[in-house]
């Protein structure tokens, strides 16, 4: 699916043309509706602009293991220069993605990987242990790094979640040994149910004092009950959220501080990493340099990724400054 | 009264068809306020047809239709009951999950009056309403009990209560009588009266002369869907009307040829099912039609599906040329050597959309398909000579049965059954709702099987059909079998006797 | 006359046609022939004008991703042919997907075994809800609304937050490898096989000429010795075992079963047998026609997607697809109608006794 | 035989009758299986039910799947069905957003009344398709299904209402209370018993259960069936649209999948209300209690030990014993009838 706005434009071969010479770039988000892609998107579209290049934006509007599947196919099909990912699933798409490879298609993939034999190149928004990092960090400090915890996170399957929670789960161990993880629960990146597990969540464990959400869409449900419920105050809520979504819970007071790096760089970057693999500046090996615009020069690390930054925390203090 | 003059209800040469049907030829009824018109014919003469044309069930095609002087044209039955006509229809038709007050008053409940309750049904109002009305039919049915689970009988009561509370200034009754008791019918007829004396028309419609003579004061007879005459009842007879509904002599009608008695083909026995028959026990030989007379609702149509298994039966035996057949398994009862023509045909006994060729080949198809494959062809080529064999009128095989006329619809059921070789035929209602002519036919037919040795098992609510064509009458009466009685010795009235309530009240 | 043996059909007299239309009318007056002249219609007008549509990738996709639609109609087609309705498809390839993911990867059954047994689970659940709509009665309708969220429920439980992948590669390729040169995905063969398989049944056995009498008169049907109840059960037990198939199949293409697996397929496959000018009242219906209204449906999803149109313009035109199907099929048999009441509701009337879709 | 009091008005005073009918009614029966959850609930955990939210969201999490199972339920008694209703609800609480967007200081009566309205409309569309050209309403509402939340996607892209966009006088609706009782819930309560008295005291209420009950029988009586479905597609589809509303004003969000999947929800409400799935029975207070014990046994379940993950198993567990247990009751029922008749003619 396409926002209504280059649906416009639709008809003509759009995102289609891997003839031309334009550089053809196609970013395929997890699921349309979410914000947080939204922005990551707009800023590939801006990179993909800078260097003149054709940009598309697709994707199904559930997420699911497959739903990928068809739009992935479309695109080697259409045979675009590059398609950014953020794989649902790092094992169903692997075919797909190969074969649109086979077909000549850069593959990059963003936010979340996929199994990296199927792909050229992964834009990591930061590292996850950089991601559980921050998080615990956050909590520990609004909780007094004492007391009971819990996990909202998106689908029960989510690669970079789990992976995520893994490394909490030893951080709080290791550092935290006061705060006690009692629950994680799955609200499938949707707002009712991660609305509802949230209410579930503090039924369910009394003295809860905070709330962990390594979800945009999770965290800003779980504000919207925290911020009209008794807990208000009281339990602590952080993760990973967007300023946009975030901005009336810090300001009532329900969200003291929250992470996320820009998701607008994040896409910008993985447009102008898809880019120079396209010109083949760069093949995905260890080493390998190329500069992102903007945002400056960028090596290639370990098994073919490119790591963007660290976390950003934002707060009452800075949140007025970032409109994504 | 001077109301006679410019008659109530007035029909000239009305027609409808059905698709090829033609269920309405040229139908003319004429009723004066203040009398009690019969309305007489064979099955199928079109009578209910007419009826529901008065009620705007169906749009006539034809003719011209007045009320009270005036042309009307009814596109629905809510414009004809505004107009003030009632109908009694044939087949009763009430809403299970409604209570019994609510079906009498569906479509026009009384609402409470005041400014809060003007919207509400004044529920109390109406069950008083309904418990008068069931006063003056004198039954017992309580009002606020659903319909669900009623016997015909009261159906027909609550149709007969429903229509009398319109308090219309016509009311027609399509076979109100067929189901009921002698004391029901008495007291229906006792409201009739009550209704002409208050200047009502009514149309009364029934198969049981004796009902005509003593209700009504004028008849007209349909035949073929057409209009024949009417006379006064007083200035008539029996006979007369029977030969103008029949349109010839009635001995010639069942050409019976006498054939003689085999082996016992059929033997039930102490079959029973609970709250629809029980004890029932009787046989039937080959080369013999046994023909089973009773009330509508005597049950005698639930006694034949347990034999052949399409309803299962709590007790008793079900054999076959001396081999037991299986209880609840039409299959084992085809496979044993069975044959069942059921009363409702366009319902159980075709597949009204099916085509024609499909239809007469459906119970033979194991035998006609080759390694398990079967092909139209195979169907249709299998189907031809029976079509042939019975004279169906269709142009091809492959037009749906729905098409038919209802003679014909019967030839393709029975084409079905005796492609199949039986050795026994349940046949229900044989010429229910046919024409005459196709009438005959089927009669000849019967007997002609028969002549070959086909044991014959019929059910008729036609006396003169039961008659005509038995060797052997078994009366039915509330699910028990009442009287066995010998061709020779078989009289309308000794049947009709064993068949009603009322004959026991008298003793 | 009367000393012909009336138990012996006369030598024909009056030869009746079998047919009341020529060959080419019959062929080409009715819906499935319709939605075929369709199918080539959009095809060809996507390969002229659609870019890349005539890419070598296009037919491997298609067949690719909608064998398991594919799959799931052709008994659904048959149990909507009944009057049935079968809605818990998909939760039950979602459940086979999962229960032979976790049989491999938690039980180490190896993989071969543990598909018999999924088969074997599919079989189960389909009996589940042929039992409760032929022998307890029930209408299919609710019956695999409850089935539908149990079913998947199921698979939840059994996968929990696992996320099972990596299976043995010799099984896991072989649906996806094309056949030969061609760009034919193997999946293919058992889904032609089972296609034909399921056109026999149909359309050339007393079995298929049973369902149809069956979702045309129940009654009648039953009067005349087809054994409804069996007839209905065996074609749920077909729908469970071909969409835990199909589960299988999808489970392998994508090297992995997931919680959601196949979910919101159900509507899918009903709409392409729908489509595909199947009656919902039963008894009409023709597997070609399915298939067309399969492919029809995948056709136009490539075609848009192709165009870079979003998966919302294929859901619009399905709807309308679907909406329009039935009013001129309404259109149509109101003209032919020969009965004064349609009969849509004679069928209905018996409420509880007939167990067909509501209206 | 005598021609007085044949008919005895029945042995019983209303009140009795009532009483009994009550007792024996379905409804009760999962009344009393919503109660149990909600004690067993309440015992492993008092704050779920003895706590401000927990109270709270006990009614308040309902309201939503309330309204749109009276809807279902009035469309299903009349042996049809809506499938749309998600499709609905999201298209209008996404148009509420809009609307917010455009002027955030519109009145909340507007919005709510805007929300009926559009529900109204596509509700009508339903009702006109199935109504005026006869067609399966199953066939047609799974394609209005199809096409409504294809117009939502195709207007909405990836644009997603967020709490900013909502007015916070709005938002606070979401849970404002009045007396302890959140509003939402009032507002939902208030429309149950508004249909729940049309059904069952006014003419149309008992013509649509006629119409349900045997399509052609009221066709012979005269009755405008056309009228009245196409009448109960419209208040489907004009509380779905106020769900919509509901959604937006609790949830402060809404995107393209908003209401995704409802549909089935609401059907399978009704169907464990005891609304008979062919029409024709069953009462709106059912549907209501059904649509309760789905939300609640939800919130339920992890507090009484069972992993979330098995929550869909346990519903679909209880929507097969609702209808299993509807099939034994009417066989009672209809064995009693039978009985009751034959009764009375001893009598005679
Ligand atoms: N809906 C219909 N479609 C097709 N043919 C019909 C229909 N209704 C009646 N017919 C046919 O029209 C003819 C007249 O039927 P009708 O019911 O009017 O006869 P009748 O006089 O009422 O018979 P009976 O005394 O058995 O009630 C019959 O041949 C019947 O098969
Ligand atoms: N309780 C009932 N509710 C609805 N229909 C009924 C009921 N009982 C009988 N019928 C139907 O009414 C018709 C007459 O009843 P039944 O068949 O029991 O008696 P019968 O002696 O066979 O009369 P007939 O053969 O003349 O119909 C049959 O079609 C039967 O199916
Ligand atoms: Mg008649
Ligand atoms: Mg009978």
């Amino acid at each position: 699916g396409c926002g209504s706005d280059d649906s416009s434009t639709a008809g003509d071969s759009g995102g289609g043309g891997g003839g031309g010479d334009a550089t053809t770039v196609t970013f395929l988000p997890k699921a349309l509706g979410n914000p947080y892609f939204d922005t990551s998107d707009a800023g590939g579209k801006k990179a993909v602009d800078e260097f003149g290049g054709t940009y598309a934006e697709v994707g199904p509007d559930t997420i699911g293991p497959d739903t990928q599947v068809s739009f992935i196919d479309t695109a080697a099909q259409q045979g675009v220069n590059a398609l950014v990912v953020s794989g649902n699933d790092p094992q169903a798409l692997c075919d797909s993605l190969n074969a649109a490879r086979d077909a000549g298609t850069k593959v990059v993939t963003f936010d979340s990987d996929v199994d990296p034999t199927c792909r050229d190149l992964f834009i990591n928004q930061a590292t996850a242990e950089g991601i559980a990092k921050v998080e615990v960090d956050m909590i520990a400090e609004q909780i007094g790094d004492s007391g009971e915890v819990a996990i909202l996170s998106a689908a029960a399957n989510a690669t970079n979640q789990n992976a995520w929670i893994k490394i909490m789960e030893q951080e709080l161990a290791d550092n935290h040994p006061d705060i006690k993880l009692v629950d994680t629960v799955y609200g499938d990146d949707d707002d009712q149910t991660s609305f509802d597990k949230t209410a579930a969540l503090l039924s369910d464990h009394p003295n809860l004092k905070g709330i962990i959400s390594p979800t945009t869409v999770g965290i800003a449900a779980a504000a919207r009950y925290l911020s009209t419920s008794d807990a208000k105050g009281k339990v602590a809520l952080t993760g990973l959220g967007t300023p946009n979504q975030m901005r009336d819970y810090v300001e009532d007071g329900t969200v003291t501080e929250f992470a996320l790096w820009n998701p607008g760089d994040l896409g910008y970057l993985a447009a102008y990493a898809a880019k120079a693999l396209v010109d083949g500046d760069i093949t995905g090996a260890e080493g390998d340099k190329f500069t992102a615009g903007e945002l400056g020069d960028f090596e290639v690390g370990a098994d073919a990724t490119v790591l963007l930054g660290e976390p950003y925390r934002f707060n009452k203090d800075n949140i007025a400054d970032f409109d994504f | 009264m001077s109301a006679a003059t410019t008659p109530v209800l007035e029909l000239r040469d009305v027609s409808k068809s059905f698709g090829p049907v033609v269920a309405l030829r040229s139908g003319s009824l004429a009723v004066g306020a203040g009398s009690i018109h019969a309305l007489v014919g064979e099955n199928g003469a079109g009578k209910s047809t007419l009826v529901k044309v008065v009620a705007g069930v169906y749009r006539r095609d034809g003719g011209e239709f007045r009320l009270g002087g005036q042309p009307v044209d009814f596109a629905s039955t809510a414009e004809s009951k505004d107009a003030g006509v009632a109908v009694i229809y044939q087949e009763p038709t009430l809403f299970p999950d409604l209570s019994v007050t609510e079906n009498i008053f569906m479509g026009r409940m009384p609402l409470g009056s005041g400014r809060l309750s003007g919207r509400r049904i004044d529920k109390g109002a109406m069950h008083a309403e309904a418990t008068a009305l069931f006063q003056r039919l004198g039954v017992h049915i309580d009002p606020r009990r659903p319909a669900l689970g009623l016997s015909i009988a009261d159906q027909q009561i609550i149709e007969i209560a429903k229509a009398i509370s319109l308090d219309a200034r016509l009311l027609i009754m399509d076979e109100p009588t067929a189901a009921l008791s002698g004391n029901e019918v008495a007291r229906l007829f006792a409201v009739a009266r009550s209704l002409r004396d208050e200047g009502r028309a009514l149309v009364f419609i029934s198969h049981r002369f004796d009902e005509v003579f003593e209700l009504c004061d004028t008849v007209t007879v349909m035949r073929d869907g057409s209009y024949i005459s009417t006379d006064r009842v007083a200035e008539t007879t029996e006979s007369q009307i029977v030969a103008k509904m029949v349109g010839r002599e009635v001995g010639d009608l069942f050409p019976k040829t006498v054939a003689e008695i085999g082996e016992v083909v059929l033997d039930v026995q102490n079959l029973e099912t609970a709250g629809e028959f029980h004890g029932v026990s009787f046989q039937v030989r080959a080369g013999e039609i046994v023909g089973l007379a009773g009330l509508v609702g005597a049950g005698r149509s639930e006694i034949a599906r347990a034999v052949f298994g399409v309803d299962a039966y709590d007790a008793g035996t079900v054999t076959l040329a001396g081999k037991p057949v299986p209880a609840h398994d039409p299959r084992g009862a085809i496979r044993a050597g069975m044959a069942f023509v059921p009363e409702d045909r366009r319902q159980q006994g075709l597949v009204i959309q099916g085509s024609v060729g499909k239809n007469i080949a459906s119970v033979i198809r194991s035998r006609i398909s080759k390694s398990g494959l079967i092909t139209a062809g195979s169907e249709y080529a299998a189907a031809r000579p029976w079509a042939d064999r019975l004279e169906v009128k269709t142009n091809a095989l492959d037009m749906k049965a729905a098409t038919m006329s209802g003679g014909n619809q019967q030839k393709v059921v029975i084409a079905k059954w005796l492609a199949t070789n039986p050795k026994l035929l349940i046949i229900d209602e044989p010429t229910r709702g046919i024409d005459v002519g196709t009438k005959a036919e089927v009669h000849r037919l019967l007997s002609e099987l028969a002549g070959q040795g086909l044991a014959i098992l019929m059910i008729s609510s036609e006396l003169p059909e039961v008659l005509g064509m038995a060797d052997r009458v078994l009366v039915v009466r509330e699910g028990q079998i009442t009287a066995d009685i010998a061709r020779d010795d078989a009289t309308p009235e000794n049947v009709m006797a064993a068949a009603t309530r009322s004959s026991e009240k008298a003793s | 006359m009367a000393t012909t043996d009336a138990l012996e059909p006369a030598t024909t007299r009056r030869g009746y046609p079998s047919y009341s239309r020529n060959v080419v009318q019959r062929l080409l007056l009715n819906r499935e022939a319709a939605v075929i002249a369709a199918l080539v219609v959009v095809y060809v007008y996507s390969l002229v004008s659609v870019d890349f549509f005539d890419g070598p990738l296009t037919t491997y996709n298609i067949l690719k991703e909608y064998s398991p639609i594919l799959l799931m109609a052709l008994p659904m087609t048959l149990i909507i042919i009944t009057g049935e309705i079968d809605l818990s498809v998909a939760s039950t390839l979602g459940v086979s997907a999962a229960f032979c993911g976790v049989l491999v990867k938690e039980h180490g059954v190896d993989l071969t075994t543990a598909m018999v047994l999924t088969l074997v689970l599919g079989i189960v659940l389909g009996a589940v809800n042929g039992f409760l709509v032929a022998y307890v009665g029930l209408p299919s309708l609710a019956v695999t609304i409850g089935t539908l969220a149990l079913y998947r429920g199921l698979a939840e439980g059994l996968i929990q937050t696992d996320r099972i992948a990596g299976f043995d590669p010799k099984w896991q390729d072989w649906p996806t490898e094309r056949i030969g040169g061609t760009n034919v995905p193997q999946i293919v063969i058992p889904v032609a096989i089972l296609a034909v398989v399921f056109f026999v049944l149909l359309h050339f056995t007393s079995f298929g000429r049973g369902v149809y009498e069956i979702g045309l008169s129940p009654e009648a049907a039953h009067f005349s010795g087809v054994n409804v109840a069996r007839t209905k059960f065996l074609l749920f037990v077909m729908s469970g075992l071909i969409a835990s198939l199909a589960g299988l199949y999808v489970m392998l293409r994508a090297d992995s079963a997931a919680t959601d697996t196949g979910i919101g397929f159900e509507l899918k496959v009903i709409a392409s047998v729908l489509l595909g000018g199947v009656s919902i009242f039963g008894g009409r219906g023709a597997l070609h026609g399915v298939i067309a209204g399969v492919l029809l449906i995948a056709v136009l999803n490539s075609a848009l997607l192709l165009s870079n149109q979003g998966s919302e313009v294929i859901q619009i035109i399905i709807g309308l697809l679907l909406v329009a199907s039935v009013i001129s099929s309404s259109f149509l048999s109101r003209f032919r109608e020969l009965l004064p009441r349609r009969t849509a509701s004679t069928n209905q009337v018996s409420g509880q006794k007939s167990r067909k879709a509501p209206q | 035989m005598s021609t007085d009091l044949l008919v005895e008005p029945s042995r019983q005073s209303a009140g009795q009758r009532a009483l009994t009918t009550f007792l024996r009614s379905r409804e009760l029966s999962i009344a009393i299986v919503l109660v149990l959850i909600v004690i067993a609930a309440t015992l492993k955990r008092h704050t779920f039910v003895f706590s401000h939210d927990g109270w709270r969201d006990t009614l308040l999490t309902p309201s939503i799947l309330l309204l749109l199972a009276v809807g279902q339920m009035v469309v299903i008694v009349t042996r049809n069905v809506d499938l749309s209703v998600g499709s609905v609800l999201g298209i209008t609480a996404y148009a509420t957003g809009k609307i917010f967007i455009a002027n955030p200081d519109t009145p909340v009566v507007l919005v709510f009344a805007a929300g009926l309205l559009i529900g109204a409309v596509l509700g009508a569309m339903n009702g006109f398709l199935v109504a005026f050209f006869r067609v399966p309403a199953l066939v047609v509402t799974l394609g209005t299904m199809y096409a409504f939340r294809g117009y939502l996607t195709h207007q909405a892209g990836s644009k997603r209402i967020v709490a900013g966009d909502i007015p916070a006088n709005f938002e606070k609706l979401g849970t404002q209370q009045l007396l302890t009782v959140p509003v939402l819930t009032l507002i939902g309560l208030a429309v149950l018993a508004v249909v729940g008295y049309y059904l069952h005291t006014a003419r149309g209420g008992r013509e649509l259960y006629a119409i349900g009950s045997d399509p052609d029988a009221a066709h012979l009586y005269g009755l405008n069936v056309g009228r009245r479905v196409f009448g109960a597609f419209v208040l489907s589809g004009a509380l779905a649209g106020l769900a919509g509303v509901f959604s937006v004003a609790r949830y402060a969000t809404a995107f393209a999948g908003t209401g995704r999947d409802l549909e089935l929800q609401a059907v399978a409400a009704v169907v464990i209300g005891g609304v008979a799935i062919f029409g024709g029975s069953g009462t709106v207070w059912g549907a209501a209690i059904g649509a309760f014990l789905l939300v609640t046994i939800n919130r339920a379940l992890p507090i009484l030990g069972i992993s979330d993950f098995w929550q869909g198993a346990v519903v679909g567990g209880l929507i097969i014993g609702a209808i299993v247990l509807d099939r034994v009751l009417s066989l009672r029922r209809a064995h009693q009838l039978i009985e009751a008749r034959d009764v009375t003619e001893e009598e005679g």
